[in-house]
């Protein structure tokens, strides 16, 4: 494990406020995941990877911005880890690394159709407003 | 008589402290006075009296009789007394003098109390006149006229001179080694102060309590009064009146065990407590109207008909102000006493 | 000036005899001047009328009184208790120490009691008369011709400049209207000291408790202090002690009431009104119950009848004493 | 090694359990600490009432330590939790009074943990040490 | 005063070596009570004891200091020695100048003089002992078991089997419990009723055994040996006694449509009802919430059947008092609620069932006679989804779940997979899993049969979400393996429900002042060495209410809390440890704050009349400590303020002057 990684791997989890380690391993996380056949790193495996400094992948993954913020995955988890707090502090990394907001607040508006729930827009917000 | 300004009176302190200690009200950190030893920068106290009594200059609350030290199993006694040193108390108001006499009959008669009388022989006493009596004053139910304070010096202020007259041979000595800071003097302001005293005294709340009920003799009518019961109703048992009270002087000696040895030492004792007096089988007064009427027996009967018709009661009004039920001696002779006392 | 009056509570209490609710009233009774006033206890509307007084000088706190009182009383006793008077009241029901059958507990509001160390500091000895005039006190003395007049506020006690409650926790009954628990700033002295290096606490407490004369004023007139006999005054305890015989057994005989109260003590200020030295003691209790209120949570003693006592209960969380300096140096 | 070097008295009061335990195996094992502590049995850390640490330091001591089981390993169950919160208050109000707070302490030491009650017992001694004779608590009269 | 020897013991080098044994008895002669002082190699050693009991009844001696190894080591010892010479054995106080002084210490100097010290203190200890007899109580020799389960009845069993009278309490209206609402058991698959109703009717026709059906206890008072108990029975509204368990009235009873909390509710039962064939006592129940007699006065249908004349509408709760020399707990548990979990759709379908409804589902007695079908079509499922740990290792959210392991749930799933896959082999099983915990006998063996024998698809992965969608339920759940999400329509959904202690436990727990965890379960009195003891002394533990457990573990508590009930009652006095707390009534002002602070519950309160010294009596509440339930600790001595409470054999006074020896 190179030590930038670990480096990465604790300012991911210090950003986020999950603690891996309490992780079972149970995949319900994933079992939930409405987004799941969109990421190729599916949240169980997210938490994992985090937890073993593996981020690259993850920073360099489009799966990231797959995933629709629903926090399914944290409501459901019965050990509390929030694996959507991970995917949401390895965003922020790629923001702050580009410097730059992906959408403005403002740039939403333009999206937005009758079709679209409300949970998304909620949910875009979350992910791209930082 | 001698007199000296107001504002010059830290020099005649001065003068007094450097022969012999002297102690002054001063005031405190509760900004209540307090019999302070002076040194440069210590400043008389304008209050009319001090929380505490003077009588801890003869008879401190705790004061150590003498030592036993243990050794194996062999306890060899040791002498803890030592001669001691004159010293001047300055400030005392009349009615607090007037408790020594009180203290007196009762130390240093047969058998003498040579603690209390050691102290008593290098104590000087030096009385202030009372310019401002307070509501709570009653010294004149019991004779002592405050304008009159005995002791080895008598002290009167005017409005910025004070005027000392020795009374005894050690009034006398202390007062030759105050010539350098102080002045002959006519007695025509003291005279003028005396009759501005005796006026204020006519107009204090108290001033015709009267002592006619009580004094020797008066222990059949008293003791079994009905109103004991519901004068003690409130107290709470507590020691105060007796800890601030001049004339208390009752008393328990302790042991302390020291791990190497014992301090036998004496300490104030309350009869308002509940343990006073407690003996093998127990104590002889059982319930709290008991010890609270014994108090007020002993200051009004009781003593008076073992001393002369002296009551132990100099009417300084630290039990007016000090108990935290506000049930003192004025309210108990007003009651027992009969409204026609008031 | 206190909102309801002497009449109200007179015609409470003679209604209450009267109809033989109660058989006596524990009350104010007047004293030689205006402030020197005696709990008593009261079995008729004359007595009541004659000697009854309900004014700012009514501090007295009831509720111990309830301990001896009920024993002697065959029937009820009708007690009149301020707010502060009745958290009091329901810790000592807490610990059995009186048979709440046998009280009728009247509520009454209190808006302060005045604090006549206060009052004499301003206007010197020689107090004639108090008149309470609205939100003054009017000061007759021997010496001014002219009353001088004390706003009430300046002259109130530090428990009351402090109240913590004006709420009734407990009472059969409530005369006006009821108050509310209040944001007081009673921890604030104590904050202060704890604020301080530890050598001028030292000379800070050093300095108060070498007043002490251990006239047990405190102890006795607490209403948390009852036990039948208390370790003090007991030669077979090994810490009897009858007089502060110097600096130790001075702190020994305040720190050990102050635990012994600790969890216990609600705060009425009785032992601080009462110490003939004036020697803060309720700086003590405070602090115990600071620090308890940081480390385990608020408690209030005597706001809930039967309410467990913080040193007679546990968390396994509980903070570790090594670590309670920290603590209260990050909360103060 | 100076003359007249200061040494420190230490009170221990050990619960049976755990730690009076826990310094026999200090024994068993012969870790030193200093002679200046001496150990008082009891059977429980909540037997410590606040009485006794005062009378400790009235009579000479520098330094009371109370020791019992670790929290939760209670050989009463809940004994030590009750100690906890006792000197938890106690030392607070002695350190609010002034009086060192080095002077006191709780350590949980279980009988197992012999090198713990040493080094604990060690650097305890040496805090007090440093403190110096505890002059904030004492009687005169109990010393020589 | 006390006469003191003072005994120095060298312990070969062990002592001697850092110690100069020879001055410490020379100091010690001359300690306040001390007759004799003097040295030896080993104390311990015959001569060493011979030489202490020669000196005792030399120098009439009242009180013995030994200077030797730890008070741990040799007290017994010494205070045998101490016994066997006419003294009380707790007239010996250790000074541990081995472990504590010899040991720890290097310098021969510092170590006598530590030795000397601790020697002093010891003296200043013995020279306030006072002889103390250890206390003697009755016992009462009966056993209360309160829960009528497995547990229950196998420790009733087991205590009656040993000749001592036994009471069940039971708070339905049959003892059974959990088991009898089970199919088979794991892992050999004999059929629960076929193991246990034999028990149950053992228990019935046991003259030892009472059973208290449709009963609650409500009080409990009393300690170890000597507890009295009050027993709430429940009006049933039929004479027990008189009832033949015929069934006429439950045939007749109008009132048929009662949810049967034995099948779970999946069925209904009458207003007046037996629970299920095998019910002991087999009596009838009136249920006085649907009964139209009861509630409103028409009907009176059973009583008019009743051949014997059982039917007594009047019927009131009735109190039982009886006395008890110890008592099991064996509450047992129940499934926690489904209710909460709304990603399994468990309050939204009726075909997502507990795994005890699914055991229902395939008992012979349960509702469906034993066919497996669907309970919202009454079609045979043909997809079935077992979840496993559900609510169970979930620390997220308390109030859903619970942290802890249900450890019974692998076991049932693996039984319920396979025994499925055995009846109706068209079936398709799938078990979702976290990990498949087996630790036990046959337990693996058992699982793996399940997989390879039986085909039954575990799959490591969880559940996500279940949605009814028409007639199927739509299961989304993650493959971790596989890493894939897989979609199953499934027809029926079972979950492994986590299980908890019954709410009757916690009530329970405080009257009998027995602890318990967070969780509600009770507490064992040690985790390892007393683990079917409670802290409170005469209070045991038998079956799930100490922690989940299978039936092996249950029964096997159950007969291990039963062996130790047995030896209580065996003893027909208790001795207790004479190194308690003792109130000082005089003193005691009744504050109630030692009660609150002790584990044991060895603390009560009465009334007790005082003559007070000015001739009055006067009525107070003062405690009093049991001294057989009191452990010694010392607790109370402290929260007492007035120092009323204080403890043999570590007296304040005591103590404190081991401080001032110590401090000299």
């Amino acid at each position: 494990m190179s030590s930038k990684n670990e480096r990465l791997r604790d300012e991911i989890l210090k950003r986020s406020g999950v603690n891996p380690k309490k992780c079972m391993r149970c995949g319900k996380c994933s079992a939930t995941c409405p987004a799941y056949d969109e990421m190729e790193y599916h949240p169980h495996q997210f938490v994992s990877m985090v937890e073993n400094g593996d981020i690259e992948p993850l920073i360099n993954s489009k799966g990231i911005y797959r995933c629709l913020s629903c926090f399914a995955c944290v409501d459901r988890c019965p050990r509390g880890v929030e694996p959507a707090k991970l995917v949401e502090a390895v965003r922020l990394e790629v923001i702050r690394k580009q410097g730059a907001n992906h959408l403005t607040a403002d740039g939403v508006e333009a999206f937005l159709d009758g079709e679209i729930p409300q949970q998304a827009i909620v949910s875009a917000l979350r992910k791209y407003s930082k | 008589m001698r007199k000296c300004s107001l504002d010059t009176i830290n020099h005649v302190f001065a003068e007094i402290a450097a022969g012999s200690a002297l102690y002054l009200p001063a005031d405190g950190t509760d900004g209540k006075a307090v019999y302070t030893r002076w040194q440069e920068g210590v400043e008389w106290s304008r209050a009319l009296n001090t929380v505490r009594s003077p009588k801890d200059f003869f008879f401190p609350q705790t004061e150590n009789l003498m030592e036993f030290k243990t050794s194996g199993k062999n306890i060899e006694i040791i002498d803890t007394r030592d001669e001691g040193e004159d010293f001047v108390i300055f400030g005392v108001r009349a009615c607090d003098v007037k408790s020594f006499d009180i203290l007196d009959r009762v130390f240093l008669k047969e058998p003498i109390d040579s603690y209390y009388a050691s102290k008593r022989e290098h104590g000087i006493i030096i009385s202030v006149a009372c310019s401002r009596p307070s509501e709570t004053c009653f010294c004149k139910t019991f004779g002592i006229n405050p304008a009159e304070p005995a002791g080895d010096i008598s002290v009167w202020q005017s409005e910025n001179e004070l005027f000392w007259q020795a009374n005894t041979e050690k009034g006398e000595a202390v007062l030759n080694r105050l010539t350098s800071v102080t002045e002959e003097a006519d007695d025509s302001a003291v005279v003028a102060e005396k009759e501005k005293i005796g006026k204020i005294m006519d107009k204090l709340p108290l001033a015709g309590l009267k002592t006619d009920a009580f004094g020797a003799g008066k222990t059949m009518d008293l003791f079994e009064s009905p109103y004991w019961d519901s004068l003690s109703e409130a107290c709470l048992g507590c020691g105060t009146c007796t800890f601030v009270c001049p004339t208390c002087q009752c008393y328990d000696i302790k042991d302390f065990d020291t791990g190497s040895g014992v301090v036998r030492f004496r300490c104030w004792d309350s009869c308002m407590y509940s343990d006073f007096t407690r003996m093998s089988a127990g104590q002889p007064r059982l319930t709290q109207r008991e010890r609270f009427r014994q108090r007020f027996m002993h200051k009004l009967v009781y003593y008076p008909e073992n001393n002369d018709g002296m009551f132990s009661c100099v009417g300084c009004g630290r039990c007016l102000a000090k108990c935290p039920i506000s049930m003192n001696i004025v309210k108990v002779m007003k009651t027992i006493g009969g409204k026609e006392h008031e | 000036m206190q909102k309801i009056t002497r009449e109200q509570l007179i015609e409470k209490a003679s209604a209450l005899l009267a109809d033989g609710t109660v058989k006596q009233v524990l009350g104010w009774a007047k004293g030689e001047f205006d402030y020197d006033i005696t709990p008593a206890v009261f079995e008729s509307a004359e007595e009541l009328n004659a000697n009854f007084v309900w004014s700012d000088f009514c501090g007295a706190n009831f509720s111990k009184y309830l301990v001896s009182k009920t024993r002697k009383c065959d029937g009820k006793i009708l007690v009149f208790l301020k707010p502060c008077d009745t958290y009091s009241f329901n810790q000592l029901l807490t610990e059995h120490r009186f048979d709440r059958e046998k009280v009728y507990a009247v509520g009454i509001p209190c808006e302060g009691m005045a604090d006549i160390a206060k009052i004499k500091e301003i206007c010197a000895d020689g107090i004639a008369s108090i008149d309470c005039e609205g939100d003054a006190l009017k000061v007759h003395t021997l010496y001014d011709d002219e009353p001088v007049c004390v706003p009430a506020a300046d002259v109130l006690a530090e428990r009351c400049v402090n109240c913590k409650s004006k709420k009734h926790v407990a009472y059969d009954e409530l005369l006006g209207e009821e108050g509310e628990v209040l944001d007081s700033a009673r921890f604030d002295e104590v904050a202060k000291l704890e604020a301080m290096t530890p050598d001028e606490r030292f000379a800070f407490w050093q300095g108060e408790l070498s007043r002490c004369i251990r006239c047990n004023a405190c102890r006795n007139v607490c209403p948390a202090c009852t036990c039948e006999k208390c370790v003090f005054d007991n030669p077979n305890s090994g810490v009897e002690n009858k007089s502060p015989a110097n600096s130790f057994e001075e702190k020994m005989f305040h720190i050990i009431r102050a635990f012994h109260v600790a969890g216990r003590c609600t705060d009425c200020g009785e032992c601080s009104r009462v110490c003939p030295q004036h020697i803060p003691l309720h700086l003590l209790n405070r602090k115990f119950i600071k620090d308890i209120d940081n480390f385990y949570g608020e408690y209030q003693a005597g706001a809930e009848e039967g309410s467990r006592a913080p040193l007679v209960d546990y968390t396994t969380e509980d903070i570790e004493p090594g670590e309670v300096f920290d603590r209260r140096d990050t909360d103060a | 090694m100076q003359v007249n070097e200061y040494k420190p008295l230490i009170v221990a009061f050990c619960c049976n359990w755990c730690s009076y335990a826990g310094a026999d195996l200090a024994g068993n094992n012969r870790l030193n600490y200093p002679a200046e502590v001496k150990i008082i049995r009891v059977p429980c850390s909540c037997r410590v009432n606040p009485m006794f640490v005062l009378r400790a330091f009235q009579r000479g001591a520098d330094g009371v330590i109370i020791c019992g089981c670790h929290p939760g390993d209670c050989h009463y169950t809940s004994g030590n939790y009750f100690t906890r919160r006792r000197m938890a208050l106690l030392f607070s109000m002695l350190d609010y009074l002034g009086i060192e707070k080095e002077r006191t302490r709780v350590e949980w030491v279980s009988a197992a943990e012999g090198a713990k009650f040493a080094a604990t017992m060690n650097d305890f001694v040496e805090k007090v040490t440093a403190l110096g004779e505890n002059k904030r608590l004492e009687d005169l009269r109990c010393k020589k | 005063m006390q006469r003191i020897g003072v005994f120095v013991c060298w312990c070969g080098t062990n002592i001697a070596g850092t110690v100069d044994v020879k001055a410490v008895a020379e100091a010690l002669k001359n300690e306040p009570g001390v007759i004799v002082s003097t040295d030896y190699q080993y104390m311990c050693s015959q001569s060493g004891q011979q030489m202490i009991k020669d000196a005792i009844a030399e120098h009439k001696l009242t009180g013995i200091v030994v200077c030797s190894c730890s008070p741990r080591m040799h007290e017994t010892t010494f205070r045998k020695t101490a016994a066997s010479a006419g003294i009380n054995p707790y007239m010996v106080e250790i000074a541990n100048i081995r472990e504590q002084c010899s040991w720890v210490h290097k310098d021969m100097p510092i170590g006598t003089e530590k030795a000397i010290i601790l020697g002093k203190a010891a003296v200043a200890k013995v020279n306030l002992n006072a002889p103390l007899t250890p206390g003697e109580s009755p016992v009462t020799k009966r056993a209360l078991v309160i829960g009528g389960g497995i547990a229950g009845i196998q420790t009733a069993l087991d205590i009656a089997d040993a000749g001592f009278p036994v009471d069940i309490v039971e708070k339905k209206p049959t003892i059974g419990g959990k088991m009898a609402q089970l199919d088979k058991t794991f892992p050999t698959l004999d059929c629960a009723a076929c193991i246990l109703t034999p028990k149950m009717v053992d228990v019935a026709q046991n003259d030892k055994i009472r059973i208290f059906s449709y009963s609650e206890v409500t009080d409990v008072k009393g300690f170890v040996g000597n507890f009295d108990v009050t027993i709430r029975k429940h009006a049933r509204y039929v004479k027990e006694d008189v009832c033949t368990g015929c069934g006429a009235c439950i045939e007749k009873c109008p009132m048929k449509k009662v949810p049967n909390e034995f099948n779970l509710g999946m069925d209904n039962r009458t207003a007046i009802y037996i629970p299920f064939a095998q019910a002991t006592p087999k009596v009838a129940t009136i249920d006085p919430n649907y009964c139209n007699m009861l509630k409103n006065g028409k009907c009176g249908l059973c009583a008019k059947v009743c051949a014997a004349g059982a039917i007594d509408y009047t019927q009131k709760d009735e109190f039982i008092e009886e006395k008890y020399g110890a008592i099991v707990v064996a509450t047992g548990f129940n499934p926690i609620s489904m209710e909460k979990f709304d990603e399994y759709a468990y309050s939204q379908s009726k075909d997502v069932i507990t795994s005890l409804e699914f055991e229902r589902l395939t008992n012979a007695a349960g509702p469906t006679a034993g066919k497996l079908l669907r309970p919202s079509d009454g079609k045979h499922p043909h997809t079935i989804v077992f979840v496993q740990c559900v609510g169970s290792r979930c620390e997220a959210c308390a109030e859903k779940g619970k942290e802890y392991c249900s450890k019974i749930c692998c076991m049932y799933t693996a039984k319920h997979a396979m025994l499925t896959r055995d009846k109706y082999p068209d079936t398709d099983v799938y078990v979702f899993y976290i990990d498949v915990r087996t630790p036990g006998k046959n337990f693996d063996e058992f699982y793996r049969r399940a997989v390879e024998e039986y085909g039954v698809h575990y799959i490591k992965g969880m559940v996500g979400k279940v949605t009814p969608e028409g007639d199927k339920l739509k299961v989304q759940a993650s493959d971790l393996l596989l890493n894939k999400q897989l979609h199953i329509d499934a027809d029926l959904v079972v979950l492994a429900a986590a299980i908890e202690p019954d709410k009757s436990a916690r009530p329970l727990a405080t009257l009998l002042t027995a602890s318990m965890d967070t969780n509600d379960f009770f507490t064992e009195a040690h985790p390892k060495l007393r683990p079917v003891e409670s802290p409170t002394a005469g209070v045991f533990l038998s079956g799930a209410c100490q922690g989940p457990k299978d039936i092996p573990e249950t029964v096997s508590q159950a007969g291990a809390a039963a062996s130790k009930v047995i030896g209580l009652l065996a003893k027909d006095k208790l001795t207790g440890n004479p190194c308690v707390a003792h109130s000082d009534e005089m003193m005691c002002n009744g504050c109630s704050s030692c009660e609150r602070v002790c584990p044991y519950g060895a603390i009560t309160y009465n009334d007790k009349e005082f003559r007070m010294p000015d001739r009055t009596t006067l009525i107070r509440r003062v405690a009093s400590v049991n001294p057989a339930v009191c452990q010694g600790c010392g607790a109370c001595t402290v929260a007492c303020p007035s120092g009323a409470m204080d403890l043999h054999g570590f007296a304040s006074s005591q103590i404190m002057a081991e401080v001032d020896a110590i401090c000299k």
